[in-house]
């Protein structure tokens, strides 16, 4: 199988071959560098190889937005892109966008910091939420105008709703 | 002893009080809002109760219910945990009143106590020293000024009804007087409805300190060493050691004399924590007794070997205390990180859901008082602590390789947790050599940059994880146009919006 | 310090080892056999080498492939963790031979320990008592009942080259004697091909407790107080306990002294443990010594606050012991169960298998050591321990009754364990109270009744349970005509055979 | 649903409906007792009930000769046998049988103690198996002549291999 993956900004190209001689044999091609490997998931998303005698533990946690893997005390995200979404992809480079604020949590709209059509600083607050006895404000990522405010103060909402539309 | 405990509270202090009650062999009364129906708490007791739904203020803080649910249940006494109402003075009066032991203090006690102005006069009488300044509000910018140069510059000006970081203002001269007396009135005011002010010395890079004390109805108490709660995020409590890597025997013994005092002055039994703010020359300053158990406990449990919620049992049971001050003996060295749900890369904030994986760390010297399991959805209604993960060592080094250890075996899956940012920041080196103050984290988080990238290999076996992932899961909902999140990012989630 | 270290073990020792050198900042290696790929401990080690077959005869026991592999991975140093190798003189000296530091004692004293005669007559040297009797084979029934008559009866004849409880007899008097030797004499030649038999002294009810040694290649030498490990099931240690419950200050300290005696005849350095027999009058007389780490130092560590592990690996970087005799201090009491894969209720068979579901005891005063995880399949070829489960009190009545809660808590499904079988041990009233001797669980199994029935009420719930289960999953396979097993069969499964 | 239940040799009747207004509610029959309690499976295997404010968890275990149900620290045998199960059951009562002796473990045969045809004392030693590095005697389950030996020295058997016939 080959997939395109894109970690720490950088984008390569992975192949992987299950030898079907060896059980959890996985040979492996990544940007030129090839990896023979014994690999198995031990634990629900958790992956432990040996590769020339050295033993590693790779934790992969998916979310919306891909991956996030965990090496060590290290974590860092990974997107895999198959050919089918890389065209996808390929399709609607170049756009221009507003930018969607959504929510980063479950949780309650306690109170709403702007109005339509108002002007925003980048780190200005949009909206407070309440989750777990905390109140959070959710900031803007640019400076611009609320396109659009999509929620209303005392709406739950769950991780991911759109709350605000910034241009 | 008591025939029956109803537990009060929730999740892992509801779970310790329970342990401790199945080893002293008492049957257990657990409560549950319909959020918690499923939870560890109601299936590790004997009895469960339901008391309402999931906001606190309809099912945890309601007293009328918890006392009902104590009669019925003939639960001969309550143990309040810390948190909802373990410092509510009625709470406690409403047991006393309905013939039920509060495992606690006396309502009077946590009335005092619970006053900042009534405790610190009564604590006063007992020469116990506090942060200089004034008591009562300051009617007047002379008044103010004259304060001020009395107990010297720079001062902190302080909304009476403050907290939480709001209404202060830092004043480091004369001449700055008059704007932050007014800036700090006019927040007060609109922060909390209130203009009243008082003024306190400014304690420069101060760490804070805890006294743990006992005290028995026969007037018999003890102090059990001191806790440091120095590491805080936004006022909160993240990291807690026992000892301090700062204070000798000579300042524990006079930090203890200090928060018997307190004790005395609060007419104070059961188990309490004395709260102390220290300055840089190890002046230290009476700030607070929580009428309570405080969630790093275990800390102290593992370095006096005594286990608190037994002996806050013992104690309301009427027990005298079975040790004296000279019985108490220190050994090692404990830490404590509370594991919160919440995303450490996402400015911190909570990450309530399922746990479709738990794995909590062992061997020697680790203890998890945890309050979840594998398959527990931690609800959004609660605050976000699902466990204290404590270890012990023979040093403070010890402990703290330990730790790192179990930070490193805990994996906890389908939720966010902070596990990562311990990681981090017990490799510090100023926490390594223990050179802390209450605004360590906050400066460490603002000068945070990305971590040291991974290795060519490591990188490369990341992407073959990943891509093995792929493979057997259904495919991750892919963002058109935009890479993967750099996980140092600190607002809300964001993606590009396309026009069509 | 070693810069890095290979662990020649598998299982839960490996992972004691690995843990202790993660908190040393110690990089380790792992061996595994075909069997243990996806072992914990090849996962939690920094590099692993795959050493052969499943057979430990040809992986874990072939000295040559674990040099071989400490040479090419660089190992300054190798830890044999217990069994295996561990006690393996050879396997010393091939590593001394190689360079490479063996963490444990010289080849030499791993010698003269392992012989039964040579060990015993180098430590009378020392004047450490032994059990009254011959070192040498008796040639003659004559010199049989001289010996029998000097030291008393009732004496044992027990084939010198036995164990296991194999080849031996209990002589009560002069008449019996002349049979006892014939007997004793054609079951060794048959069993052990070697007729060769000596006299001992019959100690009645004995208890059996170990020493804890530590000493350095200075000449340093400490005892860390006692385990009691009376608890055995066909010779086999399966509860252990620190401190005895009838050692007291004055024999811990003679029998520390004496097993420093043993320590010097022995030559010895880094962790040992010296056996005794304790007699009903609390003589002791000397067993053995086991020349390694053993599976119950965890309740020594538990009450000494020392990591034996490191010290270990102290010792043999030739570090001096940070410690002296004045300087270690028992707290509190701790006791070990030996967690097995094995079938309580089925005549303890052997339990391999995959591991559907683990959940492992948690809070206070608790420590786990498993050397595996849910979904691991425990292999058939090595032995069933799975696990430790150990707990501290302040006193012994709270570690005991931890302990019930601990294995309460303690859930493992796929394969059997013998949990309950803990569960109904440290009920029995004789455990309370610490009467103990090594014939304890044998007489308590052959007079085990089914248990006391459960109530209606749970009776009726657990039918529920199974009900529910059922409607969820595919249906059990259903033996015709055959009522579900008891659980208290001690036999091999048998089910009815029809004629049809 | 209905169903039969054999606990600690009795045979009871089960009946389960699950009422749909509340969640986890549980309305359940046993020989005549009413029981309404609210039930989940809050682990695979493990029940929790709460039943008149009382608290149980349960694990149920399954094998091959039905389920071990474990509720505190005791531990019973539970049989459940539908309707169809329990006519088939009905349709064999009465025969008389020989005792199969099946490996109660997987294991291998170290050596075999009795000859076919040979005459067997009840708890006579019939082979011995090996496995975790302990070897264990299995023994007969009754007195009688060993009908047949399916087993070889130095095979390999499961758990519930047969290993000889016993009449």
């Amino acid at each position: 199988m080959k997939y395109t993956a894109i970690i720490q900004g950088e984008r390569v190209e992975v192949e992987l071959n299950r030898a079907s001689d060896v059980p959890g044999r996985i040979d492996a091609r990544i940007g030129g560098r090839a990896y023979t490997l014994e690999g198995r998931e031990v634990e629900p998303g958790l992956y432990a190889f040996i590769w020339e005698n050295r033993s590693f533990e790779i934790a992969v946690a998916g979310n919306a937005e891909g991956y996030t893997v965990s090496i060590g005390r290290f974590r860092v995200p990974v997107e895999i892109v198959d050919s089918r979404t890389a065209l996808r992809r390929a399709a609607h480079q170049g756009h221009e966008g507003a930018m969607e604020v959504r929510a980063p949590m479950p949780g309650k709209i306690v109170k709403i910091l702007v109005a339509e059509n108002a002007e925003l600083q980048l780190n200005q607050g949009i909206v407070v939420m309440e989750a777990m006895k905390m109140q959070n404000e959710i900031k803007s990522p640019k400076k611009g105008t609320v396109r659009k405010l999509a929620v209303k103060e005392g709406a739950a909402v769950n991780a991911g709703d759109l709350l605000a539309a910034i241009e | 002893m008591f025939s029956k405990i109803l537990i009060a509270n929730r999740g892992e202090i509801a779970v310790r009080v329970i342990r401790a009650c199945r080893e002293m062999g008492i049957p257990t009364v657990a409560v549950y809002s319909e959020a918690d129906r499923g939870a560890l708490h109601v299936r590790m007791a004997d009895e469960a109760y339901a008391i309402g739904p999931a906001p606190s203020r309809e099912s945890y803080l309601v007293i009328e219910k918890l006392i009902d649910v104590a009669l019925r249940s003939k639960a001969a006494a309550i143990h309040p945990g810390y948190g909802f109402l373990a410092e509510n003075a009625s709470f406690a009066k409403a047991c006393v009143d309905a013939g039920i032991t509060f495992i606690g203090p006396a309502p009077e006690s946590i009335g005092l106590m619970g006053s900042k102005v009534e405790s610190r006069r009564a604590v006063a009488q007992y020469g116990v020293e506090m942060v200089p300044g004034t008591l009562d509000p300051v009617s007047s910018e002379e008044e103010a000024l004259r304060i001020a140069s009395a107990i010297g510059y720079p001062v902190m000006i302080k909304a009476s009804a403050g907290g939480g970081g709001k209404g202060l203002r830092f004043v480091k001269s004369e001449q700055e007087m008059e704007s932050a007396l007014r800036n700090t009135r006019s927040e007060a005011l609109s922060a909390f409805g209130d203009d009243a002010v008082y003024i306190e010395k400014f304690v420069e890079r101060p760490r804070h300190i805890e006294i743990q004390v006992l005290a028995d109805l026969h007037g018999n108490a003890v102090y059990l060493g001191e806790r440091e709660c120095t590491i805080q995020r936004r006022h909160q409590k993240v990291i807690e050691e026992c000892p301090s890597p700062v204070v000798d025997a000579d300042l524990r013994a006079r930090m203890g004399e200090a928060a018997l005092k307190v004790v005395k002055a609060a007419r104070y039994n059961n188990a309490g924590t004395v709260e102390f703010l220290v300055d840089r020359n190890f002046r230290f300053y009476f700030l607070e007794m929580n009428t309570r158990l405080q969630v790093e406990h275990p800390v102290t449990e593992m370095v006096t070997g005594i286990d608190l919620v037994k002996q806050q049992i013992r104690i309301a049971a009427g027990e005298k205390l079975a040790f004296r001050q000279e019985d108490v003996a220190l050994r090692g060295s404990a830490i404590e990180c509370r594991i919160y749900a919440e995303d450490p890369d996402n400015n911190f904030f909570p990450s309530p859901g399922k746990i479709h994986f738990l794995r909590t760390p062992s061997g020697p010297g680790i203890r998890d008082d945890s309050g979840v399991y594998e398959g527990w959805t931690v609800p959004i209604d609660y605050d976000p602590l699902i466990s204290k993960l404590a270890t012990w060592g023979a040093t403070r080094d010890e402990a703290l390789q330990r730790m790192k250890r179990a930070l490193r075996e805990y994996r906890v899956e389908g939720i966010k947790t902070n596990i990562s940012f311990f990681m981090e920041i017990l490799g510090h080196p100023d926490f390594e050599r223990g050179e802390l103050d209450t605004g360590f984290i906050d400066r460490w988080l603002e000068n945070r940059g990305p971590e040291s990238r991974i290795s060519g290999v490591e990188q490369d076996l990341a992407v073959v994880a990943a891509a093995l992932h792929y493979t057997g899961k259904p495919a991750p909902i892919l963002r058109e146009g935009k890479p993967a999140e750099s996980p140092w990012k600190t607002s809300g989630r964001i993606r590009a919006l396309r026009r069509r």
